[in-house]
């Protein structure tokens, strides 16, 4: 079965790619199945210099989830480059940089240095980050500041720019209109929702950040619509996520107008996810009647 | 390569109060690992694995003894295993308590408190098979939640301590700290308010701890369970850990 | 134990009450329990006209939750007051009467007639249902609109109003604040998060409206953050939902900054739901060291 | 006032491909159920209830035997489920096929299809007892699906078809309507296909059909499950049904 896809600077092998932040940069998977099987590899996020991130507790269950408020914590771009790019650029995959930042400045900093390595084939622009104080969020939820952030970063740099969106808006169309205005090659959606959970003995949220991001199935109904909903109104690519963790989960994101899918949480539990859903995928598309992963797509748009 | 393991449950017992006594099957695992690893275990229903230390091995029968507290709905589930069933588990996982420092003939000090004490009994296993002295402070809330005293006695010189004074030493661990003479070395592991008093009464001793923190992948990916070093830097917990020098990190 | 609360125009013996939609107008459940024991009933939401609400299929589970356009289905408002209250008027609880409507005039006429009764206690403005196309949403999304409406109401009546917000937006608080501003009485959040499952074997969303609003436990730590976000920031007392099952739940809910709270989608799953978190309330405010619900509302102001 | 009851499981067979028959012992229900009746099934880790039909009851037992389709997560849960457990049920819900305009010495036809079979079996038992004459069309998809004929057998004149004419007649139920001879009334419970096709074919003669829609409360509170009728009004499949006449509802 030919699980191929093709994206902007993404010829990749099959579409599934573990999700920025929840695969570190590899190593610790890498542990547990060849990394050269994925479709890709979105690293964790950069910034300029080293951030330590939030305090802990970072991590809180919920119900078919878990909310995070990690804080970006990540070694800077430049260490990033030296030590972790080329580890993973030993692999027979592709690699996706996640930029991140503070400011204007911070993410044309990241941009510019990711641009000058080889290795790297694509930018995820996170504009959507929930768990930073300063930044981040306003990028993320106000179109014109995407817009800003977007054109900025696709001066700054030649590799294709995905531009991530945040669901923590009213109108997630006009979000991906105002960043496809802007030039970005592609979109990925969605980032977590911003969420809490309390400690009851204490009365107050059990996450030293108070609010994390949620993640996990119970958000996929909410990604799907919004894929779903970009997908009628923009032409550029999707890589798809909210609580992928089987490969019918995966098509049900091919289907509602993603082009290729990111697994995140479902790596917590399942450290083999990514490979369970390759291996799976097949045998899933035969049981839907498609030949092939293009063929969803193509068919797909048909329906559109 | 790692793996995820299917370990067949052979037995789960009620040994004190809400503690529970879990026997699994995993040759391998049993020979692999050494004290202070945990296993990270999968209950269907809930998203993230549960952390739960090694307690004993036995290689012969090739066995993996856990132990833990029902406190939530993870531990809860776990507790009404039936034996037969199997249980998805990664590990071991962590460090582990590492003993190569330990002279033969030292005198050791160790001292677990609660739901802690489980991996100090593995430890306290290995030590004893080195020819080592092993004093052993164990704390617990009162008498109902005592449990494996028998089997420190058989290896350690034992001391028992009870918060509210129903069994044994009346008070919190490091008030028995007087009595038990001098030691080279300490090893703990407990509730973080245990573990601070510990490494503070003893701060001129070399010590190691054994540290708890919510995780989420728990093998070094996604930094939920980081813990800042004396350095200004930071360690993970479920990778770098859950064993650190007393010396190296700020609780 | 003391479980009451006193909100406006609600004398509560206990803060839990059925939400709306979930309970239909009390008839189905008072099968299984007697209805005094709430602590108030939110009745289905009711419109001038006797409406059909949407094709089925109407609801699709997802993981820890579910989605549902039912389409405010209802009989109209003066079958309702005529059938319905009354019957309900019989049990020892308070009465709230969910208004809906497509056009503030819809709106208006609502409200008036519930007015004219003596049995409804409060209103619940429903300015978020998602699963109606004409109005209905766009009044929960602009706080200009939002404000419009809170205005239109409480002019129309004399009832306490409680205007129940979307989740569907980038700012709850301001909408809150909008609401808080135009004369709202209280608050109710949250409703519905717009979601969407597709059916693998077309392709196409499952639920015949498309999209549906995701409600039960996956929500949950939305609702909360939401709750707690917009405590900091308005007075009006609120009557928490979104995911609640069990008494700790409702405690969370309270601790976050809720007065009251309503149950949902957990009817579904156990008819109980209501009267079991009651009977469970007691021992669960005393194992987290509280004397009251009140008590709980008051030490919560102190942190918050 | 209504209960939510505790059955004890005590059998799970797989009596045809995907299909399971399940007994369970609760009295109190096996008194109350009249044909055509469901029982709401919670399935511990699932949002909403499965409405799954009664195939029979054993009032001396005091026993209700469910027959169902493994067809996802829900069905495949309880699939598993071991004799000894208990599922946490509500029922029996539903109105059920009323016999009460069936007159003594009648002849009525039955069709089912595939998992709509179990509830006309529960039907075909109480006719018997009422001295009609029944004749049974029973359609499958293949041979391996088939199950209950012979029960049918013993009680109905009783035709089995399958789609693909691997046993039986080939083809739909309706081919062999031609053969069954003159009947006063029909029931019929099966996919909504089969039923559109048996309604439009019968559409002069008396007849009552079973219908399944997406459910969320399942006692008539929620409006997720209705139907158009004639009248330009609604019916509520979980509460007025799912049993309807024939002539009243909208397929
Ligand atoms: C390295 C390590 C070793 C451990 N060894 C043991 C042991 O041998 N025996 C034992 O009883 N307990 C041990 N714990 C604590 C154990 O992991 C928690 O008690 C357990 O996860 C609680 O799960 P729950 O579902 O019952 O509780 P819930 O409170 O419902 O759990 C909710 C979430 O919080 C997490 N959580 C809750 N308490 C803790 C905690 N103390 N530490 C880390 N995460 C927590 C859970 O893992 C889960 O993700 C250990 C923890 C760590 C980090
Ligand atoms: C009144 C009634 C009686 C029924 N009797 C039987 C029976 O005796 N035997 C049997 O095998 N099946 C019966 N069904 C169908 C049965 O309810 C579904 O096959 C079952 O709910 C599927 O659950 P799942 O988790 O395996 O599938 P999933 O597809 O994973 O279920 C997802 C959701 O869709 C709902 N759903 C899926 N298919 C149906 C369906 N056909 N009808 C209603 N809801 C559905 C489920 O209840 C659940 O809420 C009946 C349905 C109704 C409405
Ligand atoms: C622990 C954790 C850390 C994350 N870190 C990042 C990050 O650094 N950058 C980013 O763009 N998204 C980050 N995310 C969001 C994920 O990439 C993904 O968008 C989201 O979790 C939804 O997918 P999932 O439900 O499969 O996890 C993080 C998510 C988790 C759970
Ligand atoms: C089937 C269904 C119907 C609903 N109908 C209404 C409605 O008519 N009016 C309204 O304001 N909210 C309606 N809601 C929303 C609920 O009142 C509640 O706000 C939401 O479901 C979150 O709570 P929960 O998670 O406890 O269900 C409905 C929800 C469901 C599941
Ligand atoms: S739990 Fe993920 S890094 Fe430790
Ligand atoms: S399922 Fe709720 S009305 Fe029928």
């Amino acid at each position: 079965m030919n699980l191929e896809v093709k994206l902007p600077g993404l010829a990749l092998k099959n579409p599934i790619m573990p999700a920025s932040g929840c695969f570190g940069f590899g190593k610790e998977y890498s542990e547990f199945y060849d990394l050269s099987r994925l479709g890709a590899i979105i690293m964790k996020a950069a910034t300029q210099f080293e951030r330590f991130g939030n305090p802990t507790p970072r991590v809180a269950e919920t119900s078919s989830g878990m909310l995070n408020a990690i804080g970006l914590q990540n070694p800077g771009v430049e260490r990033i480059i030296a030590n972790e790019v080329p580890r993973l650029a030993e692999y027979d995959t592709s690699i996706i940089a996640n930029v991140a930042g503070s400011s204007l400045e911070e993410y044309i900093f990241v941009t510019k240095a990711f641009n000058e390595t080889n290795d790297v084939n694509a930018l995820e622009l996170n504009i959507s980050c929930p768990n930073v104080k300063e930044g981040g969020i306003q990028f993320g939820t106000d179109p014109e500041m995407a817009k800003k952030v977007t054109a900025a970063v696709k001066e700054a740099s030649n590799l294709p720019v995905y531009v991530k969106l945040s669901p923590n808006v009213t109108n997630i169309a006009e979000m991906a209109k105002a960043v496809e205005e802007a030039g970005a090659d592609g979109l990925s959606m969605i980032n977590t929702l911003t969420g809490m959970k309390l400690h009851l003995p204490t009365g107050k949220p059990l996450i030293a950040n108070q609010t994390g991001g949620l993640s996990g199935a119970a958000i996929k109904p909410i990604a799907i619509r919004m894929i779903y909903e970009v997908r009628q109104q923009v032409s550029i690519p999707i890589i798809g996520m909210g609580g992928i963790t089987t490969a019918e989960d995966a098509l049900e994101f091919l289907q509602a107008g993603a082009d290729a899918v990111a697994v995140g949480t479902a790596n917590f539990q399942n450290p083999f996810a990514c490979v369970d859903i390759i291996d799976a995928l097949p045998e899933t598309l035969i049981k839907y009647q498609y030949t092939s992963v293009q063929d969803v797509i193509d068919r797909r748009s048909a329906v559109v | 390569m790692k793996k995820k393991h299917e370990m067949k449950v052979l037995s789960v017992e009620t040994i004190a109060k809400e503690t529970i006594e879990m026997k699994l099957y995993q040759p391998e695992v049993s020979k692999q690992t050494v004290p202070g690893q945990f296993l990270h275990l999968l209950v269907p229903g809930f998203t993230l694995r549960r952390p739960i230390s090694i307690a004993k091995v036995d290689k012969q029968e090739g066995t993996i003894t856990i132990l833990f507290k029902v406190v939530g709905g993870g531990t809860k589930s776990l507790a009404a295993y039936q034996p037969g069933m199997t249980v998805d588990a990664l590990g071991p996982n962590g460090n582990g308590f590492s003993i190569d420092d330990v002279p033969e003939g030292g005198r050791v000090l160790l001292i677990g408190g609660g739901i802690g004490v489980p991996p100090i009994y593995h430890l306290a296993k290995r030590l004893s098979e080195k020819n080592v002295e092993l004093v052993a402070v164990l704390g617990f809330q009162s008498k109902d939640y005592v449990f494996y005293e028998d089997a420190f006695k058989e290896i350690a010189e034992t001391y028992v301590v009870t918060n509210d004074g129903s069994y044994g030493h009346q008070g919190f661990v490091t008030h028995v700290f007087p009595e038990v003479g001098a030691f080279d070395q300490y090893f703990s592991c407990g509730p973080l308010p245990m573990l601070r008093a510990v490494t503070t009464e003893l701060k001129d001793t070399a010590g190691k701890v054994s540290l708890e923190e919510r995780m989420g992948c728990g093998v070094g990916a996604c930094m939920a369970c980081v813990l800042p070093t004396v350095d200004n830097s930071y360690k993970k917990i479920c990778s770098d850990g859950p064993v650190f020098s007393a010396q190296e990190v700020i609780l």
